[in-house]
């Protein structure tokens, strides 16, 4: 034995557990969603999901090369997750231009600038999105019916159900709930199908990628804040399936909440975190100018979290009530 | 109903920090610490609401009448700054105790700029007395909400590794207007109150 | 705990005599001499010790509990706030004064209420004792 | 450089001497300034009127008069003559729907319902947003858009969205809404004061100054 | 008139008004602040390194102004010259305090002092040193992982890539003793700056018997005392195998340099000797200016 | 002159209101939306400044100590009631898009900083050079951020087209935008001096 | 269900390769280096000077002090030298160096392997032998036993609980020491109960070592009051508070001994040397080690003289593989990494794991992802990456209300953390510099 000893502090074992996994587990838990995406928008969901990665990516390269003069940590995954999600938060048929804005958004301002994965406060791929949002509310907001409703997939715009209810209840007629837990419904790409992305979420929680605290607290806040309204006034608008099933709620309650870098970090912070989420995106879907307001919950929950991390701490060992 | 609009509109569609522009400074300049944060919105509440009256008086009851409404600015500004230290001359000689504890715990703030914008808007707004006071109250919550929320978020960028160009000022700044940018999310509730 | 610190500016018995420095938020800000904000006053702060180990002008921290402060802080400002609110609230919606009288009225109900304080201000040095330290 | 000490009488008597002092100083400014302060605001009425109805000889603020809407309201009608002919009017309505609070318009009619222009007076919509309404509802290149020479005789104007034939601003239908609201408000008014004027029937005015011109901010109600 | 009469008049009121409600404030806020205090704190450099021993320059001057003579209060970052400075403010004189500098007492470079194992835990010396002493035979010396670079508000203290050892810049390094607190080995000292930068110090820490630490390093002090004998003016202790030179008592005579079996005592800035001794000891000196 | 000079620029860049001391942040944040709201209420201020340097420093023997900051928010507020009252009756159009901020000045930490830490011990004329340069360093920094804010939500600078509108970022022209130039600029302007030094 | 501690927890790969390995004696050496520090505590004054001669269990080291335990020497032959040596610290400290000549034992030592049973001794001469005898927790933490065994005033224990956990990956002398010892553990744990007054005692097994559980389940039956409780596989189910939460459900509350729920620990190994002491005379001159990793040769579990040199227990097991990165002493998840071989067995060395190179070196540390996973794990609840970062950037007020003290040094956090953060590195750090500020304030 010739080479030298380490010598380091324990522990000397690791579970093995990387960053890198993880992020690979939530792109494999977004591909059921994917191929929704690509069978109700067909080619446009893959040029916007593959262009939208290799902006996020690319802004990240060339900002974390040139202009931090730092190593690039593209390799982590995170990058490519922040391209997928903000893909999946567009409606399809959006020019490239806007959606490269986007991406230098979310990297560039909202990641980058904080000082790369791990440092940022707020998700970058939901800050793109509402930059975006913001920006250029009439590209935003034109959503191309879907390919097999029917129609061809071009620019024909149609009403979200969401945007629906906001406008004129009473269009709806009867809820379309099988076709929105299906994916058939106009949306932006990732939002089709609550049972693609539920299929994600049972992988997460298998994978043990995150737990159940965020997105059951969100769903939960949100059908319960809903359910009371209906059961008071049982208009559509208040329906909590229609809820549950429309819009980016299950896209954001499963995906993006659960943000590492952004979410609350003990059990406790993350279910006053989810409770907040529900909330506000209720409220802002009901009395808003917003026809979703789930962007904006987790955004303003972002910024919530620090203070949740201060205020809530783990239950220690010892303040277990004494049973013995 | 129509208070409730008012104060939600104050709090969050049109929150004094991250749509309205005042009290931009001490909002980041005491912004590091959560519990003086906290500390902070409630002296700044009390104050706010006793100048946004008295101006109120003032406005409605002297300038108004006279005719002498271009001396707003100077009257309003003249009668807060004695109020404002008669509050302490109040409380230093009614209890003396009190009034240390308040030095040890808050930092000495003056928050003119949004003391006066806010006087100033409750007369361009047209408000009657209540209305005035509860949104006098509301934009100090406002206050209160956007400086706790900032406090914690600079309380986390202290501990991370910003790059170096960003740090302080610019990276604080960026995170109000992302928060800024949660906080339009708001707009249009109040026209439920409509 | 919030802490402050001083320097001890007078000693008579027991009764610590402390200044506080420049407010802490400000005295380290480099822009405080173009801000008015840092024109702050400097407080004494009277605090009870019969320890006897300090001596004048040494270098202090003050010590005090949060909950102090939001004592304070209610006390100070809170409860005087409500009771401002919960006058015009009366005035204007029950007995329908005018905005001036409602206005005034409110600001007058506060002379009670300082009165109070004022008789309750021994009590009050008792809940808003701070402690103190040495500083190294 | 001895400064004055500060005494109560010094103090006093410095403080009062530069308060009085610059009471005196602001009384004269505000005197210089009141006169192009009050002509500034006239101009800006008289421009907006100007721009909305054909060319006039008459001066149609001092010939304004109140009408209601019929919602309990009512609106500042100026009526525009060319010798002794009325070509036109302005009315000066609003919306309190807009997405911030109320919106104010000048709207002018010629004599055949039909709209000749009109002026946003003043409003509080996001800028780039609801603001563009200035220009949007007529720029003359998009007729869908467009509500200059519309006929409201043929019914009230309305968004595409709620089965109107007036395509709303992009991502800003609340403005649009709100918009059209003050124009139709305006309409109703008009369409009563038009027969009136017609029939000769001389309506009570009740002269109002300053009417408009009177700082509202969003009025909450 | 009338108008202007009446503004006149509520504004004079208003005025006077104020005047006494902030005649009475005044009155009893009397504000105690010395403006000598601002004054003082004006002439600091207002770096807030806190190198005084207050917590930060506005309670330096405060100190200041309330101390009654300014001995025993230096501020490290400005020196002497700002020192006589607020001494000229506050009519004092200011004591003469000698500049020091941060030494940094060990030469085993990596070449004079092999690694031994490999440390692969958080790199930080103060990590390291409580698991063990060190990479090398030596666990004395200094374990190259830069707590006091990172402790350095200054920015004059560096890890040389070459040597892994810490060099401090003299030009900037302000005595503030920041890296002397952060360093677990004990290895950083605040010596005299000495005229022209000129000093002589044992540049080593290692307490081992004089066979066991010079297996571990090349340049380790033996505990010899050669050093002690030659010096003319008692300047060298002799404590646990290990030389002291007591920077007070040493009068840069450089006799015991040369007389060092193992090249431990640094002689820096010093002009080159005539007859070269034992080589090697300038080049050595890598400290940048 | 030499002085002057100095002080001048010292405004300008070494003691820039905006980018160094970060005072009067809020009519910084408020009014930039446009290039030229941005330049106008710059403007208004520099006048502010001047005036009330100059007056205070003329004043600042009489004043006795404790009465000094009210004396001082008088002057500033019969400055400030003086440019509302021009600002309305001769550019009404602007007086309405700046609001507010108009008489806000008073409370401006930077022209009551500048009355306090400089006229107040300084001569008149140098009193008057300080006004110019912090009020330019002021001005400076809010056309700056106007012209961004401008150029980037609108694509256009002074009104004048660069690219077209329909391309600019809203978000720049509204409240978020506003805090989000800000920040980079204050990077930027960090970055450029330190580079210099 | 198992029965388990109720905060955090992982479960590491057991990788147990030397189970059911029959502990084997190791040949006495021909020097031996006994460190005068063993235990946590002050160090022992030498009573020998060199040339003396000793025979195995003379005391060679006298404690001072309250906290200390008595060294004694695990050969016969004559001191060489007293001098410095480096342990397993990688700090050279004082220690007695003997040159081993025959086997010579001090006479009062019961050298059969008879099970002794009967005692007649008091509580009081039970203590007073096991500090006799020199005997420290052979658990890990080497505190001494007759001063855990002395409860502070005011206290009463009512539960004795034997920590059969060895809950480490990789180790499996405990495991093996109660398949081999079964009776003697037995007696031991009674001669415990009589000190400490209890009536009732639990031996916690994880229930990876069931043929163990099955073995004191079977004889138990004998000895009134003592139970067995299989637990869980769960890491780290062995540490003090985490098996009293285990078996009892309550928490020993932060800052506070196991006492205060009424419960005392003690290791099997530690009980064995009890028994050893009391009934045999035989204080603590040798222990068993187990020698393991992924490429030795021969995985075993050895008794091994204290000073004898790690290098001969290594080669015992095979030798150094070629490809050894990382010698351990102790287990993967609390053990010491070692700066050099040439140093002797303690009192504390429960094990000497090679690692092989690949795995031995860490990978490179991004920054936190805030996942929370370190926080999930931690089994005294607390927030180690907040931990770390307070203690980068030394904000120590903080590290202390966030009870950075309570950590237990389990290594849980820096296991599961994807990020590869040296959490536990820095936590130690800071938690000894809280220590030290507390310290500060108390005097
Ligand atoms: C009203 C008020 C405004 C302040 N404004 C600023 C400011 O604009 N910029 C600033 O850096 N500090 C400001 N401070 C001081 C800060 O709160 C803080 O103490 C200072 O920035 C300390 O920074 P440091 O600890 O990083 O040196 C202000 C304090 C007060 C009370
Ligand atoms: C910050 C913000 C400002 C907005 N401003 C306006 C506005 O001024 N006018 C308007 O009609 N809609 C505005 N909207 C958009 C409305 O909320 C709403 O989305 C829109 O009116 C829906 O109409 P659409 O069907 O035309 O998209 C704004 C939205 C946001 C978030
Ligand atoms: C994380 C951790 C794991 C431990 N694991 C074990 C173990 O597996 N077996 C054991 O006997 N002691 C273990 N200990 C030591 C125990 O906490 C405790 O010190 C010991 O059981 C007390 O017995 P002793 O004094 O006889 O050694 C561990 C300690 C810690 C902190
Ligand atoms: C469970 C999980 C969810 C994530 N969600 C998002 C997301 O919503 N938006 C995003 O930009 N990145 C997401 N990421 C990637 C990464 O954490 C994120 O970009 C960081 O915030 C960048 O610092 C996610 C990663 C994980 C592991
Ligand atoms: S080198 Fe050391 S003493 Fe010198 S300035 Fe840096 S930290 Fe202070
Ligand atoms: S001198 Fe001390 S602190 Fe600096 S690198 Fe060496 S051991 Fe570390
Ligand atoms: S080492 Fe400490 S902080 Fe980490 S998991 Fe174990 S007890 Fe918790
Ligand atoms: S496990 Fe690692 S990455 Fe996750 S929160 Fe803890 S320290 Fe951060
Ligand atoms: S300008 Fe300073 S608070 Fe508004």
């Amino acid at each position: 034995m010739e080479q030298k000893l380490i010598v380091s502090p324990s522990p000397h074992i690791h579970s093995g557990d990387t960053i890198q996994k993880n992020m690979v587990a939530v792109l494999i838990a977004l591909i059921p969603a994917f191929l929704v995406a690509l069978y109700t928008f067909r080619l446009e969901a893959l040029l916007i999901t593959t262009l939208s990665v290799l902006f996020c990516v690319g802004f990240e390269y060339l900002i974390a090369r040139f202009v931090l003069k730092k190593e690039p940590t593209i390799s982590d995954g995170s990058a490519i997750i922040t391209g997928v999600l903000l893909a999946f938060n567009v409606p399809a048929g959006l020019p490239v231009w806007i959606l490269a804005l986007g991406a230098l958004f979310a990297i560039g301002v909202v990641k980058l600038t904080f000082g790369g994965l791990g440092n940022n406060i707020f998700n970058p791929a939901i800050a793109g999105r509402i930059f975006l949002l913001i920006s250029f509310p009439a590209q935003m907001t034109s959503w191309p019916a879907t390919a097999i409703a029917g129609t061809a997939t071009d620019a024909v715009s149609s009403a979200t159900v969401l945007g629906l209810l906001k406008q004129s209840p009473e269009a709806l007629g009867a809820l379309p709930l099988r076709q929105m837990f299906l994916g058939l419904e106009p949306g932006s790409l990732g939002e089709m199908s609550a049972a693609a992305l539920l299929l994600g979420l049972i992988y997460l929680l298998w994978k043990k990628v995150i737990t159940w605290h965020i997105p059951v607290t969100i769903l939960a806040t949100v059908a319960l804040f809903t359910g009371i309204l209906f059961l008071i006034d049982p208009l559509p608008q208040y329906n909590p399936l229609i809820h549950l099933f429309s819009g980016g709620l299950m896209l954001g309650a499963i995906f993006m909440a659960t943000d590492y870098v952004t979410s609350p970090l003990t059990k406790k912070g993350m279910i006053i975190y989810g409770v907040g989420i529900g909330f506000v995106t209720v409220a802002i879907r009901l009395w808003g100018a917003y026809p979703e307001g789930i962007s904006f919950a987790i955004l303003l929950m972002n910024a919530f979290t620090p203070l949740i991390n201060s205020y809530t701490t783990p239950k220690r060992f010892g303040e277990v009530v004494r049973n013995g | 109903m129509e208070y409730i609009g008012i104060i939600i509109v104050a709090i969050f569609v049109n929150n004094i920090v991250y749509s309205q522009f005042l009290g931009i400074c001490p909002f980041l300049g005491v912004s590091r610490k959560v519990d003086t944060a906290i500390g902070m919105s409630a002296a700044v509440t009390f104050v706010l609401t006793i100048a946004t009256l008295v101006t109120f008086i003032l406005y409605k009851g002297v300038l108004e009448p006279f005719n002498l409404q271009y001396l707003q600015t100077i009257s309003y500004i003249l009668v807060i700054a004695a109020l404002v230290q008669m509050v302490e001359i109040i409380l230093k000689k009614i209890s003396p105790s009190l009034y240390q504890a308040l030095g040890v715990f808050l930092p000495l703030i003056t928050t003119n700029c949004a003391i006066l914008g806010v006087a100033l808007l409750v007369i361009q707004k047209d408000f009657n007395l209540l209305e005035s006071v509860v949104y006098a109250v509301a934009t100090s919550i406002g206050f209160g909400l956007a400086l706790i929320i900032f406090s914690g978020v600079r309380e986390q960028l202290s501990l991370t590794r910003v790059p170096k160009a960003m740090q302080g000022m610019p990276i604080a700044l960026i995170s109000a207007g992302i928060i800024a940018m949660a906080f339009m999310g708001f707009s249009g509730i109040d026209q439920l109150f409509k | 705990m919030i802490t402050h610190e001083g320097i001890i500016e007078k000693i008579n018995g027991e009764k610590i005599t402390v200044r506080i420095l420049q407010q802490s938020a400000c005295s380290s800000c480099h822009a405080k001499g173009a801000c008015m904000a840092a024109d702050s006053k400097e407080k004494l702060v009277d605090i009870s010790d019969h320890s006897g180990q300090f001596t004048l002008h040494e270098q202090v921290i003050i010590e005090g509990k949060e909950s102090i402060g939001y004592k304070a802080v209610f006390w100070a400002f809170l409860l005087p706030l409500i009771i401002l609110i919960a006058m015009l609230i009366l005035t204007t919606s029950y007995w329908h004064f005018s905005e001036t009288e409602a206005a005034l009225s409110a600001l007058l109900a506060l002379a009670p209420y300082y009165l109070l304080l004022y008789l309750l201000r021994n009590s009050m040095a008792h809940t808003f004792q701070f402690s103190i330290k040495k500083n190294h | 450089m001895a400064k004055l000490e500060s005494s109560f009488r010094n103090m006093f008597l410095s403080l009062s001497l530069i308060c009085l002092t610059v009471a005196l100083l602001l009384a004269q400014v505000n005197k210089m300034t009141a006169t192009p302060i009050a002509e500034a605001k006239a101009m800006k009425l008289q421009n907006a009127i100007r721009e909305v109805v054909p060319a006039f000889d008459n001066d149609p603020v001092a010939e304004a008069f109140r009408m209601a809407d019929g919602s309990g309201d009512s609106l500042l009608v100026y009526p525009a003559k060319k010798g002794d002919e009325l070509v036109g009017f302005a009315l000066n309505s609003y919306s309190n729907n807009g997405f911030s609070g109320k919106i104010e318009i000048m709207v002018g009619f010629d004599m055949e319902h039909h709209i000749i222009n009109y002026a946003v007076l003043q409003h509080a919509e996001t800028p780039g947003l609801g603001s563009r309404m200035t220009e949007w509802f007529r720029d003359a290149t998009k007729p869908g858009q467009s509500i200059i020479g519309r006929d409201l005789s043929q019914g009230a104007l309305a968004v595409t969205r709620d089965g109107g034939n007036v395509d709303a601003i992009t991502a800003s239908t609340i403005t649009s809404r709100a918009f059209l609201e003050a124009v139709n408000r305006a309409y109703a008014v008009y369409s009563g004061s038009r027969e009136d004027a017609l029939s000769g029937a001389t309506v009570a005015t009740e002269k109002e100054t300053e009417g408009m011109t009177k700082k509202g901010g969003e009025h909450n109600e | 008139m009338s108008v202007i009469l009446t503004a006149v008049a509520t504004l004079g009121a208003i005025g006077a008004g104020s005047a006494g409600i902030l005649y009475l404030v005044s009155q009893k806020f009397k504000v105690v602040e010395d403006p000598r205090i601002q004054e003082v704190q004006d002439a600091l450099p207002a770096a807030n390194c806190g190198g005084c021993g207050f917590p930060g320059c506005a309670a330096f001057a405060a100190a200041c102004v309330s101390a009654d003579s300014l001995e025993e209060l230096s501020c490290p970052v400005g020196g002497q010259e700002t020192m006589d400075r607020v001494a000229a403010i506050l009519g004092q004189t200011a004591s003469k305090t000698t500049k020091k500098i941060a030494v940094v007492r060990c030469s085993g470079s990596c070449e004079e002092r092999p690694r031994q194992n490999l440390y692969d835990g958080a790199s930080k010396c103060s990590i390291a040193a409580a698991l063990y002493g060190g990479d090398t035979g030596c666990s004395f010396g200094c374990l190259g992982l830069g707590d006091c670079v990172d402790s350095c508000t200054f920015d004059a203290i560096h890890i040389n890539p070459v040597t892994m050892l810490p060099e401090v810049v003299e030009d900037t390094c302000t005595a503030c003793g920041a890296c002397v607190k952060a360093c677990p080995k004990d290895i950083i000292e605040l010596r005299k700056q000495g005229p022209k930068s000129r000093r002589i110090y044992v540049s080593c820490v290692n307490k081992d018997k004089g066979g066991v630490a010079r297996k571990a390093c090349n340049v380790a002090c033996i505990g010899c005392s050669k050093c002690q004998q030659v010096c003319p003016f008692d300047a060298i202790t002799m404590e646990n195998n290990l030389a002291y030179i007591i920077d007070d008592k040493c009068r840069l005579c450089r006799k015991c340099a040369p007389v060092c079996p193992t090249n431990s005592i640094l002689e820096l800035n010093f002009p080159p000797r005539k007859e070269t001794p034992p080589a090697a000891k300038e080049k050595e000196v890598p400290i940048t200016a | 002159m030499n002085k002057q000079l100095k002080i001048l620029i010292n405004g300008i860049i070494k003691e820039n209101p905006i980018f160094v001391l970060l005072l009067g942040m809020c009519p910084t944040l408020a009014t930039t939306s446009s290039a030229i709201n941005g330049m106008s209420m710059g403007l208004a201020t520099t006048f502010v400044l001047i005036s009330s340097n100059a007056v205070i420093s003329l004043l600042k023997n009489v004043i006795p100590d404790m009465v000094r900051i009210p004396s001082f928010i008088v002057v500033i507020a019969t400055f400030v009631t003086i440019i509302e009252m021009l600002m309305n009756a001769y550019v009404p159009a602007l007086a309405e898009s700046l609001g507010i901020f108009i008489p806000l000045i008073v409370v401006n930490c930077i022209v009551l900083g500048r009355a306090e830490s400089f006229a107040s011990r300084n001569s008149v004329l140098s009193s008057i050079f300080d006004g110019v340069g912090i009020g330019l360093g002021f001005t400076l920094a809010l056309t700056l951020l106007g012209v961004s804010r401008e150029l980037l939500g609108t694509g256009k600078i002074f009104s004048q087209t660069i690219y077209p509108e329909q391309y600019g970022s809203l978000i720049f022209v509204l409240a978020p935008g506003a805090f989000i130039v800000l920040g980079f600029l204050i990077a930027i302007f960090n970055k450029l001096q330190h580079k210099k030094a | 269900m198992l029965k388990s501690f109720r905060i955090g927890g992982i479960h590491p790969k057991e990788n147990k390769l030397s189970a059911g390995m029959a502990i084997q004696p190791i040949a006495v050496p021909e020097q031996v280096v006994i460190p005068l520090l063993q235990h946590i505590g002050a160090p022992c004054q030498p009573v020998v000077k060199k040339g003396d001669k000793v025979k195995v269990g003379s005391l060679i080291g006298k404690s001072v002090g309250f906290v200390s335990a008595q060294i004694h020497s695990s050969v016969s032959g004559t001191v060489l030298k007293i001098d410095k040596a480096m342990d397993a610290s990688g700090y050279k400290r004082d220690a007695v160096f003997i040159k081993v000549e025959e086997d010579v034992w001090e006479e009062q030592i019961d050298r059969s392997d008879e099970l002794v049973t009967a005692c007649s001794l008091t509580p009081k001469e039970i203590l007073d032998k096991i500090a006799a005898a020199g005997i420290v927790g052979m658990g890990g933490a080497t505190f001494p036993t007759h001063v855990k065994l002395t409860p502070p005033p005011g206290m009463k224990a009512e539960l004795l609980i034997i920590n059969g956990v060895e809950c480490e990956p990789y180790l499996t002398s405990d495991h093996q020491l109660m398949m081999e010892k079964s009776d003697e553990i037995l007696v031991g744990i009674t001669l415990v109960m009589r000190v400490l007054n209890v009536q009732r005692a639990i031996i916690g097994i994880e229930n990876n070592k069931k043929d163990a559980v099955a073995l004191f389940t079977r004889k138990v039956a004998a000895y009134p009051g003592i139970e067995v409780q299989p637990l869980k596989v769960q890491y780290p189910q062995g540490g003090e508070k985490q098996l009293i939460d285990a078996l009892t459900g309550r928490q020993v509350p932060s800052g506070a001994l196991p006492i205060s729920v009424g419960a005392v620990v003690q290791n099997v190994g530690t009980v064995f040397a009890i028994y050893e002491a009391v009934q045999k005379n035989k204080p603590l001159v040798e222990r068993v080690v187990t020698v393991t990793g992924k490429e030795v040769q021969r995985p075993c579990n050895l008794r091994a003289r204290i000073g004898t040199p790690l290098t001969k227990l290594i080669d015992a097991a095979g030798g150094l593989p070629e490809s050894t990165g990382k010698v351990i002493s102790g287990g993967p998840m609390m053990g010491k990494a070692l700066a050099s071989i040439d140093i002797p067995v303690t009192k504390g060395t429960s094990g000497i794991l090679i690692v092989p190179a690949p795995e031995a070196k860490r990978r490179e540390m991004k920054d936190c992802i805030r996942c929370g996973k370190c926080v999930q794990v931690c089994p005294m609840g607390l927030n180690p990456t907040l931990l770390m970062t307070l203690t980068e950037y030394e904000v120590w007020d903080r590290a202390e209300k966030n009870a950075i003290t309570d950590c237990i040094e389990c290594g849980s956090c820096s296991y599961t953390c994807p990020a590869y953060r040296p959490l536990l590195d820095y936590i130690r750090l800071g938690k000894s510099k809280v220590n030290g500020i507390i310290r500060a304030r108390k005097n």
